[in-house]
């Protein structure tokens, strides 16, 4: 049992670590949820990819590095260490990218990924319905067989990155008549200025179109952007999903960045003799030190084979309930400036704490409500019989 | 022994939440949030009218006196409804006026709160460097310390906004101002004031956590998932039935400290409310789901407030120490 | 809106104030879950009852007072703050009593309630069931008709005081053809001491026999010990239900009391700059100033003629909780001396700390779980529909 | 990176399960409780056969090194299976004994320590007046402070038993000693030993949350109430997925811990596994109700040892400013 980084790990760190240095924005981007803040971060990811840093653990030939799990943890310890820009991205790179991986075809697979780790096209994920949230086998959009190709219809909603992003990807429902909802799906994705796409963007509690609804009126979409077999949809996005829940969408690197940023505040504002800010400040540190750890453990396994699969549950709950803990200590140190918004002029320079604690409240919400979670983790885990909820 | 609003009261309420359902009050926040304070002063008007202001301003100056369960009851209301405005900073404005005695200046506002023609915003040393909606304001009053020991200064200078979490709330440092008073009155009345601000907030917030509870147990009812609706489902249930219990402890708290207004009372009862008031936030937003995190969706107005209300004239911290403090 | 007391309330509580300076124990009790324990209690019963203190709200023929809601709590206060022992025959008096007000004969008042008044007889409650906890209505034991009266049969469990009790009551079936759990129930009173009864003494956390279990072997009980209608039982017991979980089994002033002597501990044992600390004693204070102004107001809604209903459950869920916060917050204050039970010759003088928060951590499961009180709040309070939990 | 335990690590955590499951350690805890140590020297005996004091004690004193990643995975099946006795103590007290380097009283003791044959109780400034089972102890070190520094006590005189909430943690105030060694070098080798005796409470405390989780887990899928099992009721479900996701998060900061023992490792091990076993007792008594609050049934071995556990060698709060105190 051992920590221990290779020699090689300690490389690839030292060159993350220089490279960031080298080419980190000067001042804070602006707010990837404005049309100037997304273009800003588009332009990042063009230059992360011009050095093959976008997508480090892919293979080489789609513009990665192919990095291992632990590397690609050392790299994102690094990323937010340096206080690096958001990843605009995510969405393709850690959600879509996955599948692709798993169960694109080769042609799908050149044609998308580099276009994706370059920054050219990036992704709106497009999961949710009005009716369907946690009963996402619930689906009603639809895919209609038509030559060459299916024809979509149907609304989409909460869809992350959609009011800027260039495609999208999501299940549609292309056999109303299987036997099960969560059968008769199909896995497909499309342009989002296709025609027949309407696109609605929607602000989140700060006000800023973090996401959007998407109204699709017979959108046409080749065969080739269908993934795996039609109609075989759940079984294929459920991949993503587990992936969305579990190691990559929060890397340790996050919380334990966000934890050393919480400490040199709480040096900065808090009287050290209140240890009911200390003791909060504390379990931040020692909740993202956890985290890491267990991510470290998680890698371990996987380097030795094993599937990870309902133990990413465990992972979406502590690192949501971390990051909103984190946050809410953060505005209580500091005090009267807590309450403004990270625009106002007074708002601390490089902190970003308003708009952090608006986007961890989201957390216990997204990439499956930590209800569900909690449920998978009894019966899977525990094995406890399911309910009705 | 009688720990319950009278028939008077419990009418006057309603008759503030009839007004304000009939008031759109909603697009009155949003217009608000932009800094159109049209829709907001017409409606603090007809809050005027039935008489809101005029609770905590005395009679010799038009009012009709201190009346402190008559401004929770208030209060709460204008907290479930969302109100806009420096309604706390007005009545607490008026405390501190009427407290500290200096005619002139009494004579000069505090018949134009009670009448609802005047708005007006404060800063206090206690409660940080921020006014509320100063910009909407007729005057700022500010307390600071100078020299031998703090005064009072007047100022219609609001400073540039600095946007908060709430857009509702529009904050700033209000600039400058001419000198109404100096000395130990002005310390002592400025005490009373942040006392009457804080207990105003807690009854605010009080009534953001009951229109938060009653938004998410009607959206639960209907709402629904795996064919049956959410609120079916015994998590969802529970959380409910905590955010409930939580405003149900906090009210009697509340309406102690309004029988008194000793600073331990309304302490206690700022620190229930406003924990409440955010831990319910926090429940309504995941009871809801992604359509309460968005802006459009009117539950919003609520979620952005719980968190300004559960530090905003006393954080829970200063509150707990205030709390024991106070024991003797 | 008041919280004044008339000059009558003023005068009740001098009164109680005055008897309880001048009768009070020198020294605490043992504890009542042990046999010497429980004779003093009982001995202290009968000091209450001479001068009628021992059921203030009752009225003056069965040994009370005729004490108005609000008097019965400013009696609690005094009784508390004095530091006055443990309440030996709470079941009799706060579960048996209102039962046999509100169903009981005048024959069974004028037999019972004197000799419960006066401690001479000690009752036991036997609602439980090995197989019937949540599940009330589930019981399984069973009374059947014989001439003049009825045999009981089965097993009761969790019976409280049972270990050093006279006489137990409870609920058993007796038509176990009726067509729903809950009907066919009869409500009935009977000795520990009678044939056929086993009395099992069951140690709780700290060993000591604060409950039993109760065999029962045709055991007969004649007419005159059937409280109300036989078949009836079950809306016979809810009324008791209803005050065990209400008014009347945890009075504000416990709270009070327990709080006061929170901020003597904290005083003695804590750095006042310890933050943390000081913000959970002060929740203490809050929390128990709280309780009692919501039982204000329900005292003031009882005086209206109201009824309480499922509000009760809110109380149940809000002092079981506060009463595990408020000793666990003694314990962490005593710091090392946290560990000691109160029978070790270091801990604290008149603390009863360790007791203290052992007996807590049994009040979110009697009277009713805090789960099934949650369900209730939210079905009954704010409607929400009835699930398979 | 290889952040688990290999092949070995996990046979011996198994074959230490597999010797407790066989040794009906509920009856030793009980025999325990009354003072009978009987039973749990025959088990003490087994424990060490198997190696587990030898993890704690160099090889040149008969042990197999200091070795914290497999003393963890010990503690941890110690505390699974509610092992009673000086365990911590006794390592801890190696561990002072060899950083002390006094040769005598290290030839004296640690062998034995080794061996199984003897068993020792500790008592040092930072963790109170306290040691435990020392009644059961051939001896016990205590390291008190004497004018111009510290000194390392011996004692055989264990003092009357103060019971603790736990019945068969057996504690007191060990009387008198002779003196083993005085000054700086004692100093530091109490914090070395306070260390390693945090490590070991950390792990022996995860594992009492394990057993808490395993128990209730297999409780509730079998209780029935409304003619299902409890298990079946959705916030059931929910309290015990927290209890899981406490210990699985406790769980890396202890093996984490094992491998620096630096302080601030330690301490954050011992906060994370405190809190977890504390909050996880607290849901295993909830979900058992009535039967888990008797003494008779065995969850009492685990539920009553948690509270005393959360607090032994090193507080939440202390280790929590240890936590800041050391991020330089």
């Amino acid at each position: 049992m051992d920590l221990a980084f290779t020699a090689e790990e300690d490389a690839f760190r030292l060159d993350a670590r220089a490279w960031l240095a080298a080419h980190l924005p000067a001042a804070p981007l602006p707010s990837l949820e404005t049309a100037e803040g997304f273009a800003a971060h588009r332009a990042w990811e063009r230059e992360l990819a011009a050095d093959r840093w976008s997508v480090v653990s892919w293979p080489e030939p789609y513009g990665g590095r192919g990095a291992s799990v632990v590397q690609w943890l050392v790299f994102e310890e690094e990323y937010f260490a340096a206080g690096a820009p958001g990843r605009v991205n995510q969405n393709g790179i850690n959600l879509l990218a996955p599948t692709l991986f798993e169960h694109g075809t080769e042609e799908q697979r050149a044609r998308i990924l580099p276009a994706m780790a370059s920054g050219e096209v990036i992704w709106a994920q497009a999961w949710s319905e009005p009716g369907s949230g946690s009963d996402l086998a619930s689906l009603r959009s639809t895919a209609t067989r038509v030559d060459g190709g299916w024809l979509l219809n149907g609304q989409k909603t909460w869809s992350s990155r959609a009011a800027f992003a260039d495609r999208a990807f999501g299940l549609f429902r292309s056999d109303p008549g299987a036997d099960r909802p969560h059968r008769g799906l199909t896995y497909l994705m499309f342009p989002l200025d296709a025609a027949g796409v309407t696109v609605r963007p929607i602000g989140r509690l700060d006000g800023k179109p973090a996401f959007a609804e998407l109204f699709l009126d017979d959108v046409f979409v080749p065969d080739q952007d269908v993934i795996g077999e039609p109609g075989q949809g759940w079984a294929v996005a459920m991949s993503t999903a587990g992936n969305e829940r579990g190691l990559t969408l929060r890397s340790p690197g996050r919380f334990t960045a966000a934890a050393d940023r919480l400490v040199t505040l709480w040096r900065e504002q808090a009287d050290p003799a209140d240890t009911a800010l200390r003791d909060r400040v504390a379990d931040a540190v020692i909740g993202a030190r956890a985290y890491r750890l267990f991510t470290y453990a998680h890698a371990s396994k996987l380097a030795q084979g094993a599937d990870i699969g309902a133990e990413s549950s465990l992972n979406k709950v502590y690192w949501s309930e971390l990051d909103i803990a984190l946050h809410e200590t953060a505005l209580d140190l500091l005090g009267p400036l807590g309450e403004l918004s990270d625009a106002a002029s007074d708002a601390p320079a490089h902190g970003g704490w308003a708009e952090g604690w608006t986007f961890s409240l989201a957390g216990p919400i997204y990439a499956g409500t930590n209800e569900i979670q909690r449920d998978i983790i009894a019966e899977r885990l525990l094995g406890l019989p399911k309910g009705r909820r | 022994m009688q720990f319950l609003l009278d028939a008077e009261q419990r009418e006057f309420a309603r008759t503030l939440d009839r007004l304000l359902a009939a008031g759109d009050t909603p697009a009155v926040v949003r217009a608000w949030s932009t800094g159109d304070h049209g829709p907001g002063r017409l409606l603090w008007g007809r809050l005027a009218e039935a008489g809101v202001f005029a609770l905590a301003v005395p009679e010799k100056y038009e009012g009709l006196g201190l009346l402190p369960v008559e401004l929770a009851a208030a209060f709460v209301e204008l907290g479930r409804h969302a109100v806009p405005g420096p309604l706390v900073e007005t009545v607490a404005a008026a405390a501190l006026l009427d407290r500290l005695g200096v005619a002139a200046a009494a004579e000069e506002w505090l018949p134009h709160i009670a009448a609802g023609e005047a708005r007006l915003s404060l800063c206090l040393p206690a409660a940080g460097p921020y006014a509320l909606d100063a910009d909407a304001a007729d005057a700022v009053f500010v307390v600071d310390s100078e020299g031998e020991g703090d005064r009072l200064l007047l100022t219609r200078e609001s400073g540039p906004v600095q946007p908060s979490v709430d857009p509702a709330r529009r904050l700033s440092r209000p600039v400058g101002g001419s000198v109404v008073a100096r000395g130990p009155e002005v310390t002592e009345a400025a005490a009373h004031a942040a006392g009457l601000a804080a207990f105003a907030t807690a009854a605010q917030a009080l009534g953001v956590g009951q229109a938060l509870v009653e938004r998410t147990t009607a959206y639960v009812k209907q709402r629904a998932q795996f064919g049956v609706p959410i609120g079916s489902f015994q998590t969802v249930k529970h959380q409910l039935a905590d955010a409930l219990l939580r405003l149900e402890f906090a009210r009697p708290l509340l309406f102690g400290a309004a029988l008194t207004l000793e600073p331990a009372d309304v302490a206690a009862a700022k620190v229930a409310c406003g924990e409440a008031v955010y831990a319910v936030a926090r429940t309504a937003l995941q009871l809801h789901g992604a359509i309460g995190y968005t802006a459009e969706y009117d539950l919003s107005l609520w979620l952005t407030k719980a968190r300004a209300l559960r530090s905003a004239w006393g954080t829970p911290s200063a509150c707990r120490a205030r709390v024991l403090a106070d024991l003797g």
